[in-house]
């Protein structure tokens, strides 16, 4: 349509709802209900589209595909739009997601729910965008525009302090992100494109691939997050909406990694093989630190949060293996995290629903009256402590398998955070699940309603298949990162070589 | 028929636990229940398909799991001799848990799930015995650990029982840090994790040397040690034991299945299964020796003195695992399995009995409330002095067999630590004999102590458990206690057990470690060259060969001193040597030390880090920080801007000068 | 030294005091004055330059107008200049300092002035300097003069809309009203008869 | 050259001077003081010179004895200048009527500023500059002091005059002693006299010179009119000062440092830099804390035009395009935000408090997501149009090697996010004040407008990218 | 000593100097400021005229020229402006003119 391709239409579909949705008037319940129903149409719609394009896809190839190109601004910025095997499940996890979002905010959401959907069907057209772009200006309109909506879901359906956590989110991920929009312009002066497809194939001179990386990894860290640049996630995740924490925890920190997968590693080999050790020092911090602070915590939001850093602390390690197993591995958990930590929010969103509290304290004992819900939560609480036989295991298994073979040490300390997280998760689940129930407003709680049962469903589905049959998100992802290490290697050797040539 | 038998638990898991609260607890137990039985029954086939008779060991695939680059791991069922015994063992223990448990948790209102848990537990065990590469078998063994976790937390009102659950869970996991990283190393040694791969490419590594931790280590060495660390973990060797005896606080049908017979046992299996491996490295095997010999010794030593009954016979297990790991280390894995396997046996037995015990008595547990029981439950007497039998040692009974042997090849093994090892469990096993006969005594004779301080004996714990089982427990005054029998759906698995306590040793005796062991392992344990500690077995000094029994003997007559005859000499010997009494009772305090250097630093550290940590130096010198700052300099900036012209002027006037005055001496070029 | 040269010191050394006077004297008045003053002494140093349609346009226009105009607002507004007084050079001495440096730094550039190698001076015409600037004036530069036009306009503009105010009960004059008066409504006759008055 | 030629080649101005005197003669002669029919009649005349700019006449011209040039830059930033006038005065309608202020002279004003802009623009010496920049200035002077019973107009008025007319005395200054350096005040002719090292008293005149032009750009440390003379001056006249007057200033230093000193572009970078850096700074540091919207827009519009510098730091073509593309987009920016500004009235009282627009977004949504994405797109968020201005400039000055100004730039666009988000926050997370009164409907249409060009412009931005490219090279290939 | 070019301009940039410095150190009376104004077009146009005519060129008097028009028109804004403000404030202080800063 218009020479427009289907990726296209995955990003203007969302927005083609939140049109629609500004074009209803008024604030009857009537509207409302059409406001909610359009906004879940819409992306169900979008979500169908997907599954598509992922029809179309070709799993055997490490290409990009479903290429669509315009040109758009003068000096070689373009419209160019494609995916390939490690973007194109990023692509399907986002329009999963955001049904479940919408259901999510069905009942909890109502103010202004006009302006909360909206901004969630924006938020999908960015991050699709995120995930499809393939001119770098392009990615990075869409990588920072996602800041925008969160912003204002954060600070506008948020909880007490959320002026503060949404100042915090917005200007930490800004800071970050502006550093990595000096280096795209640095690009773009050497290339003289902002096409990824040719800077995958430029090489960079390897002293500005130093700074190059350091400012993409400034954004990406950020993004992440990283330890010491993590401190946003926590609060942002604890002020936002259920739905928002969803979003967060299960598409936006994914778009850190997949900065790294498309742009450090294969961009800036050398630099990403010098700076290695620091990424793993980093991360394994962020494993044990940020696993015994989430051991600690009293809100289950925070800890959840906190146990998000520690995930995505597996992902960064995976990453800078550089092997198949570590940046597959990577790649898995980075999928498997947004479904499992995205189905704990929701998790906690339910009992927020009802108790208006996030306080672990509050709660205990509700096993008993909400058997269904401790079952669920015992299912994700276990793919978070990665058991296998769900997802969490797959990708922290093969991050770490990965790891060990770039570095023992990494993989050693990193391991020990298989520890940390079965005990700060346990004993999450033993505080607010278990025990005595005491409470009589927790004893009031009704279980899982229908609504919330068709949240949650798919997502434990998906943990559970994805954690004994992974192999459709590998062997998605399996020919580009060959390529990709490929890439690299031969990068590296030649950089090995031109050493040795100037001595 | 193989996947049927590791399936059906699955399936009867996925019934039980999904529709059980729609179709009541009734058909979720006869389902699972019924599940097990045909399940064991098609274990005791392939058993004597595969092991007695001479079907061939098979990995039959059944799908691919994960494929990374040149990882690749599937699901398959690896079936040979050990598999099958394990299968055996697994299976009939379940089933008879399943039933035994029909009538040991009749008043509990959420036994559906209970044995929905059961039945995960054995499907995750059978995964874990069937696995063909390393990660199915992690995959098994973690899931044995969730259920372990579910069932030991099951009355999830009681504080104490979900410590218990996660303490289990967490210290499990310690050992599985080492599983894993184990299982890390030889993929990246070997590239691959499946069983056959690795075997056939561990000798070549015997030798080699690689740089891990930043160390030089030899590599087999390592990895033996590191899988071992996930074999401490599971079957709770010194170190890692502290789990155990928590665990019972889970209802004891569960301690006797997953605590005693099975899963416990996994580490066991383990070692046996990955002997290739093990068989590379001496050193290896002599600190998988000094553990088991140690923690035969230590549990023992802890046993003597618990008051409650499960307690010293999860100890006791947790002695006896020490056993099958001394066996390991000497290099005698059948020897170690048969041990496993008559273990299991007396073992369940034992647990069935004290359940049937604490039946009666109402869940009470302590045995300083018990005594005099014998006449009250007459059965359960007998099947615990069977159990109590078989464990000790009494010749002829399943545990003389195995147990005896294990001493004889500590003796004979040719290891730096034999000697110390063989101290140790010949100790360890008059130790043994004393408390379990202990056990008995207190249980089942002297006065009827329950009567006298009824009210008493419900302490704490108890408290909370009666909240726990109101509903379940209404019928049951606190003062109206009377003993009574335990029905005949509990008593039926006791006969079956008492059998294999009184009969699996001499009939399986010769399969095992006998003269046709060869026949029955084939090819499922792997011995070196220079192994040659079975045969040596057969030739050790007569003193050596009667040891085990004379201790037993002595620990009997002290027992039967101490708690028929002189039932003071007890509190006088306790009052008279109280700190080693207590460094007993306390199990050498190790609870309080790792609470001392693990979990207190852990959650100091946690605090330290969140407020410290993140809140003051992160976010104090980072975003808050800063914008602290910035918020100054604002300050500053606005106070610049003064309103009067002249300032306004004077600005203009200093950034010109300055400008000129840069230029003047001479600027940047 | 030449008269030229004495007459340069004179104006200048005028000129610069006056000059500062016109910023340190406190009486407004004064400071106009002493403003005069400094653009009598310019021109004379226009004068001395050659410049003597510039000397000539300075006196009419700067003395004869500017200046006026700055003392008639300074009368105007009728300010108490006895509250007008101290509380000057509070930072005067980081002012002085930062003045000296400028004009250090400006005397030593300008002394290194040297004309263009290429831009030697211009044949010197025998036109006057009034006239030479009245040929290009209107010619070559006419969109400055047109510009300069628009600015008086501008300035002529501004200056009205912000200081006329249309107070009622102010008498104004209206032309039409003026033309169209006759004798009749202009005049009233009376007849006085003498010695007794109206 | 015939006069028709110099005629076509300044038909704007020629337009814009007739038109003047034509609105004066009506308004002089016409009807009543406050008589709306000029405020239309300006704006026609503004239209009209706008869209004689479309007049096709080829390539780059000197007419006028060669003061005055035509190019595609010049034709660029007089739209820019035209557009932002233009608009300007149709906000200035409902404003002037409501506070009374609405006389004739106004609108002859702002066309005489006009002027004086767009011979700023055109000029190509500098007595050219000096006669469009006072032009330009001394309307501006009064047209601050426009309310003149108000005490705050009357002394932003006063504040920017004393200040400006210093400026302009520096700006002479610096002329005399370029002119006396060279011998020349033609801009290109200049360039030429100014091959090889420089004799430091034209680098001493450039300095001033550029002072001089920094204060009109309101750039640091020749800012400090700016927030004071926003604040009191009338809302229009405030928006007219940061539209129109600002990309006239901004066009002449490009000008100035692009086609006359080229030859000295090392020093003139180095002022650029200096003054572009601390116009980052200050602009983003001066308006955390403000209160009073047009205050904080004028904090706001320091800080931008030290980021717009940074494009002129690099000193390249691309630069100066960026310069233009941020030019361009801020002038859109800005006027949206007026006109929010100027729709914020409560109780027919005009108010500038940050603290009315709490809760907007209850009361009136589209003015909410009006103020939302301005100040967004001030703060360089894509996909909003303030970001592709920032990419523009910033990529310019990275390619030129300016990676520290770069840096710096970023950092302080950071910390200035942090007031656009405040006020973001007030708008829509706080609870609702009283509500607004209905503003007159050509403020509405132009928040609107401005609206929907700032969240669409990155998918129509193609022309104005090659447009600017264009008049960049006019400029530069000299 | 002949009387030279530099002369001249060292003259100019003391009366500019000083121009600029009454703007500075006046706190008082705003008139003062608006005469510094005219002193500092006055130093200007002494440099212009002295260019001009040591280059022997007359630019730099037609712009001299323009220069003094300007200043005119300029001295009756700024004159306009006080008055208003004047009107406004009942002063001409300049430490009165700062209801506006921060």
């Amino acid at each position: 349509m218009f020479g427009f391709g289907i990726l296209s239409g995955l990003i203007i579909l969302p927005l083609v709802g939140a049109a629609f949705i500004l074009l209803l008037r008024g604030e009857s319940e009537a509207v409302l209900r059409n406001v909610r129903w359009t906004a879940l149409l819409t992306t169900i719609i979008t979500f169908l589209l997907s599954l598509y394009a992922w029809s179309l896809f070709d799993t055997h190839s490490a290409d990009f595909q479903l290429v669509e190109q315009k040109a758009w601004l003068g000096s070689g910025i373009i419209y160019k739009l494609g995916v390939d095997g490690i973007a194109m499940p990023f692509v399907l996890l986002t329009t999963l997601l955001m049904p479940i979002c919408i259901l999510a905010s069905w009942e909890s959401i109502t103010t202004r729910v006009k302006e909360y959907m909206v901004a969630f069907l924006v938020l999908e057209t960015l991050m699709i965008g995120v995930f499809c772009a393939l001119d770098l200006v392009l990615f990075y309109l869409f990588f920072e525009a996602g800041l925008i909506p969160m912003f204002l879901i954060i600070g506008v359906w948020g909880g007490k302090n959320r002026i503060y956590a949404s100042f915090k989110f917005f200007l930490y991920t800004l800071l970050g992100s502006l550093l990595m929009l000096l280096a795209i312009m640095a690009m773009y002066g050497v290339a003289g494109t902002t096409d990824i497809v040719t800077l995958l194939k430029t090489s960079f001179p390897s002293s500005m691939q130093k700074w190059l990386w350091l400012a993409f990894f400034a954004s990406f860290a950020v993004k992440m997050p990283m330890w010491p640049v993590h401190t946003w996630l926590p609060d942002a995740h604890v002020e936002a909406p259920t739905a928002g924490s969803v979003i967060l925890a299960g598409i936006l920190l994914k778009m850190g990694g997949y900065g790294f997968i498309r742009f450090s590693l294969p961009m800036f080999p050398e630099a990403s093989q010098y700076f290695a050790p620091l990424v793993w020092t980093l991360s394994i911090i962020a494993i044990v630190y940020t696993s015994l602070v989430a051991l600690v915590q009293e809100d289950m939001k925070k800890l959840i949060a906190y146990s998000s850093v520690a995930h995505m602390g597996f992902v960064t390690m995976g990453l800078f293996a550089m092997n198949a197993q570590g940046v597959q591995g990577a790649v898995f958990q980075m999928v498997s995290h947004g479904l499992v930590s995205g189905a704990l929010f929701l998790c906690v969103g339910v009992v927020y629903d009802r108790l208006h509290t996030r306080e672990i304290s509050a709660y205990g004992g509700i096993v008993k009256n909400m058997p269904m819900y401790a079952f669920v939560m015992m299912l994700f609480t276990m793919a978070n402590v990665g058991l296998p036989g769900t997802s969490g295991f797959v990708g922290e298994f093969l991050t770490l398998a990965g790891a060990f073979r770039a570095n023992t040490w990494v993989a050693f300390f990193a391991t020990t955070g298989v520890i940390l997280s079965a005990g700060y998760a346990l004993y999450l689940y033993r505080r607010v699940i278990f025990g005595v129930l005491d409470k009589p407003a927790v004893a009031a709680m009704k279980d899982l309603s229908a609504r919330e049962i068709i949240c949650l469903a798919p997502l434990l589905v998906l943990t559970i298949y994805y954690g004994i049959h992974p192999g459709p998100i590998l062997e998605a992802c399996a020919p580009a990162v060959d390529l990709l290490i490929k890439n690299y290697q031969t990068a590296i050797a030649a950089a090995k070589t031109a050493a040795v040539a100037l001595h | 028929m193989y996947t049927a038998i590791v399936f059906l638990p699955l399936a009867g898991f996925l019934i039980a636990g999904i529709f059980g609260r729609q179709m009541g607890p009734r058909p979720a137990e006869v389902i699972t229940t019924t599940f097990l039985m045909i399940s064991a029954l098609l274990s005791w086939v392939a058993f004597a398909q595969v092991g007695l008779g001479s079907a061939p060991a098979t990995a039959p695939v059944l799908a691919n799991w994960i494929t990374s680059g040149t990882m690749k791991i599937d699901w398959a069922l690896r079936i040979d001799t050990l598999t099958v015994v394990m299968l055996v063992v697994i299976n009939t223990v379940s089933a008879l848990v399943h039933l035994y448990s029909v009538g040991y948790m009749h008043e509990d209102p959420h036994r559906q799930r209970f044995f929905a848990y059961l039945s995960l537990f054995t499907f995750a065990m059978l995964m874990l015995v069937t696995a063909d590469n390393l990660v199915q078998m992690f995959f098994g063994w973690e899931g044995v650990g969730l259920a372990s976790y579910l069932l030991i937390g099951f009355w999830y009102e009681k504080p104490s029982a979900n410590a218990a659950a996660i303490k289990a869970f967490v210290v499990n996991r310690v050992g599985d840090f080492g599983f894993a990283l184990g299982i890390f190393m030889l993929f990246a040694l070997t590239g691959s994790v499946s069983l056959d791969h690795i075997f056939a490419a561990a000798p070549g590594l015997a030798e080699k040397t690689v740089h891990v931790f930043g160390m030089d280590v030899n590599a087999m060495t390592m990895i033996c040690l590191l899988l071992f660390m996930g074999a401490m973990g599971k079957s709770a060797q010194f170190l890692l034991h502290t789990w155990l005896p928590d665990a019972m606080e889970g209802p004891t049908p569960v301690s006797a299945l997953i605590h005693a017979a099975t899963m416990v046992t996994a580490g066991v299996f383990m070692v046996s299964r990955l002997s290739p491996l093990f068989e590379t490295s001496p050193d290896a095997l002599n600190i998988v020796i000094i553990f088991g010999a140690t923690t035969a010794f230590f549990a023992a030593t802890v046993g003597l003195v618990q008051n409650d009954i499960k307690r010293v016979i999860a100890y006791s297990t947790c002695s006896q695992l020490g056993y099958m790991f001394v066996a390991c280390g000497a290099g005698a894995y059948n020897l170690a399995v048969f041990h496993l396997f008559t273990h299991a046996f007396f073992k369940a037995l034992l647990f069935l009995g004290a359940g049937s015990v604490i039946h009666a008595m109402h869940h009470e547990q302590d045995m300083r409330r018990m005594g005099g029981l014998a006449k009250h439950i007459p059965i359960t007497f007998w099947m615990m002095t069977i159990g109590t039998f078989a464990l000790t040692g009494l010749p002829l009974t399943a545990g003389f067999f195995s147990k005896d042997a294990i001493i004889e090849a500590a003796f004979v093994a040719h290891r730096p630590a034999a000697l110390y090892a063989f101290v140790m469990v010949v100790i360890a096993a008059g130790l043994t004999s004393f408390y379990s006969w202990r056990l008995v005594f207190l249980t089942f004779f002297g006065k009827e102590r329950w009567a006298e301080d009824a009210h008493d004996a419900h302490g704490h714990d108890d408290h909370v458990h009666a909240v726990a089982d109101d509903h379940a427990h209404d019928d049951h005054g606190h003062h109206k206690l009377e003993p009574h029998e335990s029905p005949n759906v509990m008593l039926i698995p006791l006969y079956v057990l008492a059998l294999g306590a009184l009969f699996a040793g001499l009939l399986f005796k010769d399969y095992f470690i006998g003269d046709k062991m060869s026949a029955f392992w084939k090819q499922a344990l792997f011995f070196g060259k220079d192994n040659k500690v079975l045969e040596e077995m057969h030739h050790v000094p007569a003193f050596v060969a009667l040891v085990a029994t004379y201790m037993m003997l002595i620990g009997l007559a002290v027992a039967v001193w101490f708690y028929i005859f002189s039932p003071d000499t007890p509190r006088k010997l306790a009052e008279q040597h109280r700190p080693l009494y207590l460094f007993f009772l306390n199990k050498w305090y190790f609870d309080e030390l790792y609470d001392l250097i693990f979990v207190r630093p852990a959650f100091w550290l946690g605090r330290l880090f969140w407020k410290g940590g993140d809140g003051r130096i992160i976010d104090g010198l980072g975003p808050n920080g800063i914008s602290a700052r910035i918020d100054d300099l604002a300050g500053r900036v606005v106070k610049l801007q003064t309103g009067y012209i002249y300032h306004y002027a004077f600005a203009m006037m200093i950034g010109l000068a300055a400008i000129i005055t840069w230029f003047m001496l001479g600027g940047v070029h | 030294m030449s008269v030229a040269a004495a007459f340069f010191y004179l104006f200048s050394a005028v000129m610069i005091a006056s000059a500062f006077m016109v910023i340190a004297a406190r009486n407004p008045v004064h400071s106009v004055l002493f403003l005069i003053l400094a653009f009598v002494n310019a021109s004379g140093l226009f004068i001395l330059l050659g410049a003597e349609f510039l000397a000539m346009i300075l006196v009419v226009v700067y003395v004869g107008a500017v200046a006026v105009l700055f003392l008639f607002v300074v009368m105007m507004l009728d300010v108490d200049f006895a509250v007008l007084k101290k509380g000057m050079l509070q930072y005067a001495p980081v002012a002085a300092i930062i003045g000296v440096i400028v004009v250090i730094e400006l005397a030593l550039v300008v002394g290194g002035w040297t004309a263009k190698p290429g831009a030697a001076p211009k044949a010197a015409s025998n036109l006057s300097n009034t006239e030479a600037l009245g040929r290009v004036l209107y010619t070559q530069y006419a969109y400055f003069f047109q510009a300069a036009g628009m600015i008086l306009l501008t300035a002529m503009i501004g200056a009205i809309v912000l200081t006329l105010h249309h107070k009622p009960g102010v008498k104004r004059q209206v032309i039409a009203d003026q033309n169209a008066r006759d004798r009749k409504e202009a005049v009233e006759l009376k007849k006085v008869p003498s010695r007794t008055g109206i | 050259m015939s006069l028709s030629f110099q005629f076509a080649h300044s038909l704007p101005e020629i337009i814009i001077a007739l038109g003047a005197l034509f609105l004066l003669m009506l308004g002089a002669f016409g009807a009543g003081k406050r008589d709306w029919i000029i405020t239309e009649v300006a704006i026609v005349i503004l239209g009209v010179a706008l869209l004689s700019m479309f007049y096709p006449v080829d390539g780059k011209a000197l007419v006028w004895n060669g003061a005055f040039v035509d190019d595609a830059f010049a034709r660029f930033m007089k739209m820019l200048a035209l557009g932002g006038a233009l608009v300007s005065l149709v906000l200035s309608r409902e404003f002037m009527a409501r506070e009374e202020i609405d006389f004739f002279e106004f609108p002859v004003l702002i066309l005489l500023a006009t002027l004086g802009m767009s011979m700023l623009i055109s000029a190509n010496g500098l007595i050219a500059l000096y006669v469009g920049l006072e032009l330009m200035s001394l309307a501006l002077y009064v047209i601050a002091a426009f309310h003149r019973d108000n005490l705050r107009a009357s002394e932003a008025g006063l504040k920017y005059f004393a200040l400006g007319a210093l400026s302009s005395g520096m700006l002479l200054y610096g002329s005399s002693l370029i002119y006396g350096f060279t011998g020349t005040v033609n801009f290109p002719e200049l360039a030429v006299a100014l091959q090889g090292t420089p004799p430091l008293g034209a680098v001493f005149g450039l300095v001033f010179i550029l002072a001089g032009l920094a204060f009109k750009m309101s750039m640091v440390p020749f800012h400090m009119w700016t927030p004071d003379v926003y604040e009191g001056a009338p809302t229009p006249v405030t928006a007219f000062f940061a539209s129109a007057a600002k990309m006239a200033a901004v066009a002449i230093t490009v000008r100035i440092v692009i086609t006359a000193f080229p030859g000295i572009k090392l020093q003139w970078q180095q002022i650029v830099m200096f003054i572009s850096i601390l116009s980052m700074i200050v602009g983003a540091f001066g308006a955390l804390w403000q209160t009073n919207i047009k205050r904080l827009m004028a904090y706001s519009s320091i800080g931008h035009m030290g980021f717009a510098m940074v494009g002129l730091a690099a000193g390249s073509e691309n630069g100066v395009a960026g310069v233009l593309i941020y030019l361009a987009i801020y002038l859109v920016m800005t006027l949206g935000t007026f006109a929010t500004i100027l729709s914020m009235r409560v109780g027919n009282q005009y108010v500038e408090n940050i603290g009315d627009l709490a809760g907007l977004s209850r009361n009136n949504g589209l003015m909410a997501f009006a103020v939302a994405m301005m100040m967004f797109s001030l703060s360089g968020i894509p996909p909003l149009a303030g970001f592709f201005a920032k990419y523009y400039v910033f990529a310019a000055a990275i390619n030129a090697g300016l990676y520290w100004l770069a840096v710096i730039g970023m950092l302080a666009s950071t910390v200035a996010a942090f007031y656009y988000l405040r006020v973001v926050k007030i708008v829509y997370f706080d609870p609702p004040a009283r509500p607004f009164e209905r503003a007159a409907i050509e403020v509405r249409g132009v928040m609107t407008i401005c609206l929907i060009v700032v969240v669409i412009f990155g998918a129509i931005a193609s022309p104005l990218v090659d447009a600017a490219g264009a008049a960049a090279r006019s400029l530069v290939w000299y | 000593m002949d009387i030279g070019l530099t002369h001249y301009l060292i003259v100019a940039a003391i009366l500019f100097t000083t121009g600029v410095a009454g703007i500075i150190i006046n706190h008082k009376n705003i008139i003062v400021i608006l005469m510094s104004v005219e002193i500092i077009l006055l130093a200007v146009n002494i440099n212009m005229v002295a260019f001009s005519v040591y280059l022997g060129d007359l630019t730099g008097q037609v712009f001299s020229l323009l220069i003094l028009t300007v200043a005119a028109a300029e001295a009756a804004i700024g004159l306009a402006i006080l008055v208003t403000y004047f009107r406004n404030r009942g002063s001409i202080d300049v430490d009165d003119i700062n209801t506006m800063k921060g």
